[in-house]
């Protein structure tokens, strides 16, 4: 999105709701700014993430899709993050098999107490998306304003 | 330069965030050049923090670091202060213009009781 | 009789001064109707992968959108005007194709997307040389060597020929330099004869008919033709005559836009109404596209059937099940 | 090819079988359909095994399997791959299914031979390394090998992984098959090589659905393409969004069920390479997570249903295969 | 059917008010289809803000409400019940986070504003697909499970058995006691530790509802709150533990003396059979394998032939038991970090230098030296102490040591200074701080004796580096306040080392599937409101697991941590969380992928039949078991049909929320 000439991407972040949605919220305790164009959704684990809520995403406009959940071995549901990384891996894979470019995408694990990790995270995620410019590659402009 | 271009230019080529010392004194409990410095190294980083750029780059004491980096080596927090000596340094040898030393100069400069970690630590002084 | 060296086709497409539509081949290697812009060639091959239908019933087209500001709703339709444009080298089949299209969307209610496309088009049809196997348009009384359209044209080694069928088609290529019809004969010679060795050139359609509807509706070898069915959409997709077509919704976020797209009677949610599915299983929707075609259609429409012998089905279907196999399995005795 | 038939009759004769899964003529020589036999009339008339048998049959089998009687099912190796991942899915009831392994030699695609720039091909018979073909124009020949459908070229077994009976010798596996010397390819082109060949690719769909309801492994009672209450329905390939969306997600739903049988492109109006899609996804699980084949057997856990706690972050991605700069 | 949705912005004060035009929000939130009623108020989780959303609720027939708000985390409890008294489903809520993720973050109020309404109407997208959910029961197993016997685990452990409910303790160690046993006074009282631990040792060997597991690990845990299954390893001791009557006669004849004690921190020796120290919990000798001649070598046998009691059994092997339990402690408590990598300080160079939780054996009477300070290289007596304080405490620097503040550090050394010159007051004592932290009851004013009325020299700077030379420790160390560089000579040097977990938590916390922050501490539910809660539900933080503590926190913490496992073995049922699994059955084809990646095995298959136009037709379909599925949505992806849905999470709901984000 262009706002007075400059653009602003679009960020959705899938956070898990027991590390990442709360580590979130710690940033926000701490008072720890990131850009606004970040949006979480909650989700309860990384291994609800299903591939089609990320082109889904793309689809309706979004210049970068993030993933956080627990780090590995963490996860609340035992196991459920070992199976986001498996399918994130092959699912970004794809995608730059597609000529998509392979930033837009990331996973990244923020446990509840790294409030830190996680804005420097999205400030590192929103500059790097930022610098890519508009998704145009997977974009439907039906969607696009 | 101006003082905020200063403290800017010794904190970005240190690399060193002062503001992480906890004054804690370790650096200076293992200085070996203690003696020899009028700002001790966390004295000096306090300074740093607190924009005293040019009175560090009027002291002596900033040629007598041995840059030996037992300071960097030991703070808990990871402050660094012979970078922001040496970065003070390099403020001071960008100001004297192409006034460099050559490296055939040093023998000559050499004393006896010197030690090697100050000559290592010459090159890289002059060398710039 | 106009002659063309092929040599000048751009000038003489450049010289139209509208949009151009031909068969070109993509970086595939396929063949496909394409705009004519410098340096797109004419394909070397028989016909298209997708029929010309395109160009006035796309796959895909708008027809309102809803857009949604805050609690009220406001509607914009979408009625493009088309400027004339110019259809090349459509193979008889294809041609005849538009008469069936026509009849759909050109009788009352009169279809105001299809029409505005097909009053603004001039079409130039192009005689086959070298019809292949898969080819039956003789069956449906078609002559490929002498296609209709506003103007007709050939292609000899070095040439093309163009008459004009139509005022419009008159007009078109007025321009051009007279010809000798005799290498326009020959060729016709040549491709007749291989027409009529073609396997199912002389397909017998006897008892396709209203009259023997329920007949045909409930032979028992349906089961059989359609067992292998996959319920894919590549019949009626590259079908030339298949007009059917669904109307969806997209929401883009603060509009929805009412689109039609082709549909597929193959397809499991064909027609689907709130009370279920009328044609439950594949066997029925099999049949129906087959009965359509060879017994509903030319019912309705003067014995016309829906079906023009370009073979598409024949060479695209997976499971090479196709409307031949159909007409002579449940068909007339001639097909031996 | 007549020991086939044989034994198709053999089978329903003895009454092992009440029906016969296999192939049936067409009106040319190439245009075979799967079908169900019931009879020995049947199969004596219209039963073939030919080079042209391409159409993988284990996906009817579902139905069939369910219906009341045994089944005979001739399978290909590349079948019998699909065969045992639909085993392991619950998809197929396999005591009513009496597997016969044929073997396969590479099947031909008449587009193939079509490609030769042969043109009306009514007939056509096999001399050594030769296919003779009879057209509306002539006698042509075209070399057997160029005949061959391009997922022969690259044949990755000849192993027939699940039979009653087998027909001729079992093969092995090739692992120098090469199948995916093309993947490797492109990922070695620039990433704006890559978007502009698939873009080049998939412009062309035109969402027939062939590729998906050809597929053994989309067995979906419903496809989530289809279902209108998901939100995910998606009739017409409106824009290239539509493209990607509907092929990429097809691809991540058969990782690791994919047997790589190639009947999505066999079967592709448009000839898009999707088989591409596939391996890729083989590829990277063979690289990232070991060696997997989707229905070489029953226990395996396929590589998205399994974990191991050293996996390699996505982040793999940014530094892996091709130099996508 | 179209909602009727309420919309709730709060102001929460200034906190979201400051940076979120709260009035705007509301008013073009109002806007979006479906919203009949949007306000803004300034507490909505006050009595009054909550009447103010039941009274819409009712007013304006609501039949879906979005609070913008604080976190879910904070509040979503809060709200349900309020939409519920109300007479709405409590899952027909959905709250926008404009404090944490929006107001706090945003200094800029336009920034602020803009994204709040986005984040509002992504809540409306999804409230539109809610669909009102009911919680199901599942029945409390009254038993619980402490981790770790330490004086955490002993406190909750008789907390709870006295609350009528029976506890099992499953300690690593042979006894219980963990590190306090080791200390020798406690501060700022001075008392001595055995003195008021053995007591509390003694009482959970003796409450009935207790059973203690030493010498013991935990090896599994499955199910989940109120319903936990766990497989407890009981370790081979070679004695019988219903024989021995822990008279000690064996571990005095032995023959193998030289095994280092681990009790007194390896600074004497134990023989192979033995019992860690005089006052443990239960009193039974353990025979040490790695030593144990007749283990080892198959001779000797010492032990087996003085045992009156018959207890020794060389064959004895591994045992497990298996129980289940309605709550889980966590109480596995902290070591002192490794010195090794602070070559500095000497500590491998040196038997003087020491940590202080050998100083503590030093000082103890029961320790190596039976309470005489004497120098660990050659028995003198040290007449210069140094204390150095920090040592891998609030080290921010390449691992070497650990971020935070140990805590306790501050306050034992100043015991030991204050010991070390009660008693030899011939000493000399200098403590480097870098700060004195003492905030605790009666902390400062301990510490204030130290260096007043002891004469302990405290000076305010680091020790750089200690050479041993010629039996004397050369201690050089800034004195900041004098700006001086000291050399000391000292004779010892003692480390106030920082603490950090149990190495083994790491592992029990993937088994319990509780968050743990980088430095391996337990993540307490809430750092305010739920600190002895972990976010894993029926998993309870009691002790230094969580962060580092001292004695009198550790056992407010214990208690404070029973209390929690009393209310919830108190109730009979649990309510629990409806988001579960559904799978919809007329388009599930059974294939098994949900089942394969479901942690909890909560997915089964059944044939059903269904009625097809062709006729009545069997599948294969999943089953969800609602009391098992924790709702985690792993096996949602794992279907690739999609007939695997999540509620309260749904795929339509999710993508709602990113069309709406996206918009």
């Amino acid at each position: 999105m262009q706002v007075n000439g400059e653009f602003k991407p679009k960020i959705v972040a899938f956070c898990c709701n027991w590390c990442s949605y709360a580590g979130a919220d710690l940033a926000g305790n701490n008072r720890l700014n990131y850009p606004a164009e970040v949006k979480i959704i909650r989700i309860p684990c990384s291994c609800r993430l299903n591939p089609m809520f990320i082109l889904r995403a793309f689809q309706r406009g979004a210049d970068g899709v993030i993933l956080c959940g627990c780090h590995p071995g963490d996860c609340h549901y035992t196991t459920g993050n070992y199976y986001a990384r498996r399918r994130m891996t092959l699912l970004f894979s794809m995608l730059d098999y597609l000529g998509i470019e392979r930033e837009r995408t990331r996973v990244e694990w923020v446990s509840a107490a790294e409030g830190a990790k996680f804005a420097a995270t999205m400030n590192d995620f929103v500059q790097t998306v930022t610098k890519l410019g508009e998704n145009r590659r997977l974009e439907d402009l039906r969607c696009k304003k | 330069m101006k003082q905020e271009n200063l403290i800017d230019a010794v904190r970005d080529s240190s690399g060193v965030n002062p503001r992480k010392c906890m004054k804690c004194g370790k650096c200076t409990a293992t200085c070996p050049a203690f003696e020899a410095m009028e700002y001790h190294p966390h004295q000096f980083v306090d300074m740093v923090e607190r924009g005293k750029i040019e009175q560090l780059m009027q002291s002596k004491g900033i040629w007598n670091c041995l840059s030996c980096f037992a300071c960097v080596e030991r703070c808990p927090r990871n402050v660094k202060p012979a970078q922001l000596i040496e970065a003070v340094r390099l403020a001071v040898i960008r100001q004297q213009g192409m006034n460099h030393l050559k490296p055939e100069q040093i023998p000559e400069l050499l004393n006896p009781d010197l030690p090697q970690q100050a000559i290592t630590s010459a090159f890289r002084k002059y060398r710039k | 009789m106009k002659k063309l060296p092929i040599t000048e086709l751009d000038s003489f497409l450049k010289s139209l001064n509208m949009p151009v539509y031909l068969p070109s081949d993509d970086p595939s290697g396929q063949a496909k109707f394409t705009r004519w812009a410098e340096g797109v060639q004419l394909t070397q091959q028989l016909n298209t992968v997708r029929s010309a239908k395109d160009l006035f019933f796309p796959q895909m087209e708008n027809l309102v959108d809803f857009k949604v500001q805050d609690q009220k709703i406001e509607i914009i339709e979408h009625r493009n005007v088309s400027e004339n444009f110019v259809i090349f080298g459509v193979r008889a089949c294809d041609a005849a194709a538009f008469e069936i299209l026509d009849r759909v969307f050109l009788s009352d209610p009169v279809d105001g997307y299809y029409k505005e496309r097909r009053d603004h088009a001039l079409i130039v049809t192009m005689a086959c040389s070298a019809p292949e196997e898969t080819c039956f348009c003789t069956a449906f009384g078609i002559d490929a060597a002498d296609p209709k359209g506003d103007v007709t044209a050939w292609k000899t080694e070095d040439s093309f020929f163009f008459r004009a069928n139509t005022g419009k088609g008159e007009k078109l290529i007025a321009g051009l330099a007279d010809g000798d019809e005799s290498a326009v004969q020959a060729q016709q010679a040549q491709t007749r004869e291989i027409l009529s060795k073609l396997p199912n050139g002389k397909l017998d359609l006897t008892g396709f008919d209203g009259a023997h509807m329920m007949e045909k509706f409930n032979d028992s070898r349906w089961k059989e033709l359609s067992e292998a069915c996959l319920g894919c959409g590549t019949c009626t997709f590259v079908c030339p005559t298949c007009q059917c077509y669904d109307v969806r919704e997209f929401n883009t976020g603060d509009t929805i836009q009412r689109f039609r797209c082709w549909d597929s009677c193959m397809y499991s949610d064909f027609t689907k109404m709130s009370a279920g599915q009328p044609r439950p299983t594949q066997l029925e929707r099999f049949r129906q596209r087959f009965m359509h075609k060879l017994v509903y259609f030319p019912d309705n429409n003067d014995g016309v059937y829906g079906c023009v012998g370009c073979g598409r089905c024949l060479q695209k279907c997976p499971i090479h099940m196709n409307i031949v196999k159909v007409a002579k399995t449940i068909g007339g005795e001639g097909n031996g | 090819m007549q020991e086939v038939k044989q034994k198709a009759i053999e089978l329903l004769q003895s009454g092992k079988v009440q029906r016969v899964l296999g192939w049936k003529t067409g009106e040319f020589f190439y245009d075979l359909t799967p079908a169900v036999f019931e009879t020995v009339e049947e199969i004596k008339k219209d039963f073939v095994f030919s080079p042209f048998c391409g159409a993988n049959l284990s996906k009817y089998l579902i139905a069939e399997s369910r219906k009341e009687g045994k089944i005979a099912a001739f399978l290909k190796p590349c079948d019998s791959y699909s065969f045992v991942q639909l085993l392991k899915e619950h998809r197929i009831v396999r005591e009513n299914v009496h597997v016969v392994g044929v073997q396969c030699n590479g099947m031909c695609d008449i587009e193939a031979i079509k490609a030769q720039g042969v043109k009306g091909v009514t007939a056509v018979r096999q001399e050594g390394e030769t296919l003779v073909c009879e057209t509306l124009y002539g006698e042509k020949s075209v070399p057997y090998a160029a005949a061959l459908s391009e997922r022969c070229k690259t044949c990755k077994s000849k192993k027939i992984v699940l039979f009653d009976e087998l027909l001729g010798e079992n093969g092995e596996d090739d692992p120098d098959c090469g199948r995916f010397d093309l993947v490797s390819k492109l990922e070695a082109m620039t990433a704006e090589e890559r978007f502009a060949f698939w873009q080049q690719e998939l412009s062309r769909c035109i969402r027939c659905n062939a590729c998906r309801n050809v597929c053994p492994a989309c067995s979906c009672e419903k496809c989530v393409f289809d279902n209108d209450t998901l939100g995910t329905a998606n009739k017409a390939a409106a824009n290239s969004f539509e493209e990607q969306n509907f092929h990429i997600i097809r691809a991540f739903h058969v990782a690791g069920r994919c047997t790589d049988c190639g009947e999505c492109s066999r079967v592709c109006p448009q000839h898009i390479p999707l088989h591409l899609l596939n391996r890729k996804f083989i590829k990277d699980t063979n690289e990232l997570y070991g060696e997997y084949q989707a229905g070489a057997d029953l226990e395996t856990r396929p590589p998205l249903v399994d974990f191991t706690q050293d996996d390699c972050e996505p982040s793999v991605v940014y530094t892996r295969g091709g130099n996508g700069k | 059917m179209m909602h009727r949705i309420g919309v709730f912005v709060c102001w929460c004060g200034s906190n979201i008010a400051a940076t979120v035009d709260v009035k705007r929000v509301a008013e073009e939130l109002g806007k979006q289809p479906g919203v009949v009623f949007a306000t803004d108020y300034q507490y909505m989780c006050s009595q009054s803000g909550q009447e103010l959303i039941q009274s819409a609720i009712k007013e304006h027939a609501l039949t879906g409400v979005v609070i913008c708000s604080c976190s879910p985390q904070m509040h979503e409890t809060t709200f349900r019940r309020t939409v519920s008294k109300a007479g709405l489903n409590p899952y027909m809520l959905e709250i926008a986070n404009i404090r944490e993720q929006c107001s706090w973050i945003h200094k800029d109020k336009e920034t602020g504003t803009e994204k709040a309404i986005v984040l509002g109407r992504a809540a409306i997208a999804k409230v539109q697909l809610n669909a009102p959910l009911k919680a199901g029961e599942t029945p409390v197993t009254k038993r619980a499970l402490v981790i770790g016997g330490g004086i955490a685990g002993i406190q909750t452990a008789l907390d709870i058995a006295e609350a009528g409910y029976p506890v099992d303790i499953v300690e690593s160690q042979p006894t219980i006691g963990g590190k306090m046993a080791q200390l020798d006074k406690t501060f700022p009282t001075l008392d001595c530790a055995a003195c008021i631990l053995t007591p509390r040792m003694v009482d959970a060997n003796q409450q009935e509802n207790i059973t203690i597991y030493a010498y013991s690990e935990v090896e599994a845990v499955t199910g989940f709150v109120g319903n936990f299954h766990a497989k407890i390893r009981r370790k081979a001791r070679y004695v019988d533990e219903t024989k021995c009557t822990g008279c000690g006669l064996c571990t005095e004849k032995c023959p193998q003396k030289n095994v280092p004690n681990e009790f007194n921190l390896g600074m004497d020796h134990r023989r192979a059979v033995y019992i860690p120290f005089a006052q443990a919990v239960p009193k039974i000798a353990t025979i040490d394998a790695n030593y144990c001649k007749m283990l080892q070598e198959g001779k000797c046998g010492v032990c087996s032939k003085i045992c009156a009691a018959g207890a020794i059994d060389y064959k004895q092997q591994d045992t497990f038991v298996e129980q289940d339990y309605g709550a889980i402690v966590v109480a596995t408590g902290f070591r002192p970090i490794s010195m090794e990598k602070f070559d500095e300080y000497a500590y491998s160079q040196s038997p003087d230098v020491v940590t202080s939780l050998e100083f503590e054996r030093l000082m103890n009477a029961a320790g190596p030296t039976s309470g005489t300070l004497l120098r660990p290289s050659d028995g003198t007596h040290p007449k210069t102490l140094v204390f150095v304080q920090c040592v891998g405490s609030r080290c921010s620097d390449d691992g070497r040591g650990k971020p935070y503040c140990s805590k306790i550090c501050c306050m034992y050394t100043a015991k030991h200074a204050m010991l070390c010159r009660e008693k030899y007051p011939d000493t000399d004592v200098y403590v480097f701080y870098i700060d004195v932290r003492a905030p605790g009851k009666n902390f400062d004013e301990f510490y204030r004796r130290a260096a007043e009325e002891y004469g302990v020299h405290y000076i305010k700077g680091q020790v750089g580096k200690i050479v041993p030379e010629d039996g004397k420790l050369k201690v050089q160390a800034s004195d900041l306040l004098a700006n001086e560089q000291l050399h000391i000579d000292a004779d010892m040097v003692i480390l106030a080392a920082a603490i950090e977990p149990n190495p083994t938590a790491r592992s029990l916390a993937t088994m319990l599937t509780t968050p743990m922050d980088t430095n391996d501490f337990f993540t307490e539910a809430h750092p305010k409101l739920r600190p002895v809660e972990s976010a894993t539900a029926g998993i309870f933080l009691s002790g230094t697991c969580q962060g580092p503590k001292d004695i009198p926190e550790t056992v407010s913490q214990a208690s404070a941590c029973a209390a929690k496992v009393m209310g919830l073995l108190h109730k009979d049922r649990l309510v629990g969380n409806p988001c579960i699994a559904q799978p919809d059955e007329l388009m599930c084809n059974g294939c098994s992928s949900c089942e394969k990646v479901c942690p909890y095995g909560a997915i089964t298959y059944a044939d059903k039949e269904f009625r097809t136009f062709e006729g009545m037709k069997v599948r294969r379909v999943a089953q969800v078991n609602p009391a098992v599925c924790q709702g985690c949505g792993a096996c949602t992806v794992a279907c690739p049909s999609g007939a695997m849905d999540l509620k309260g999470f749904s795929n339509r709901q999710i993508m709602a929320e990113v069309d709406a984000i996206c918009k």
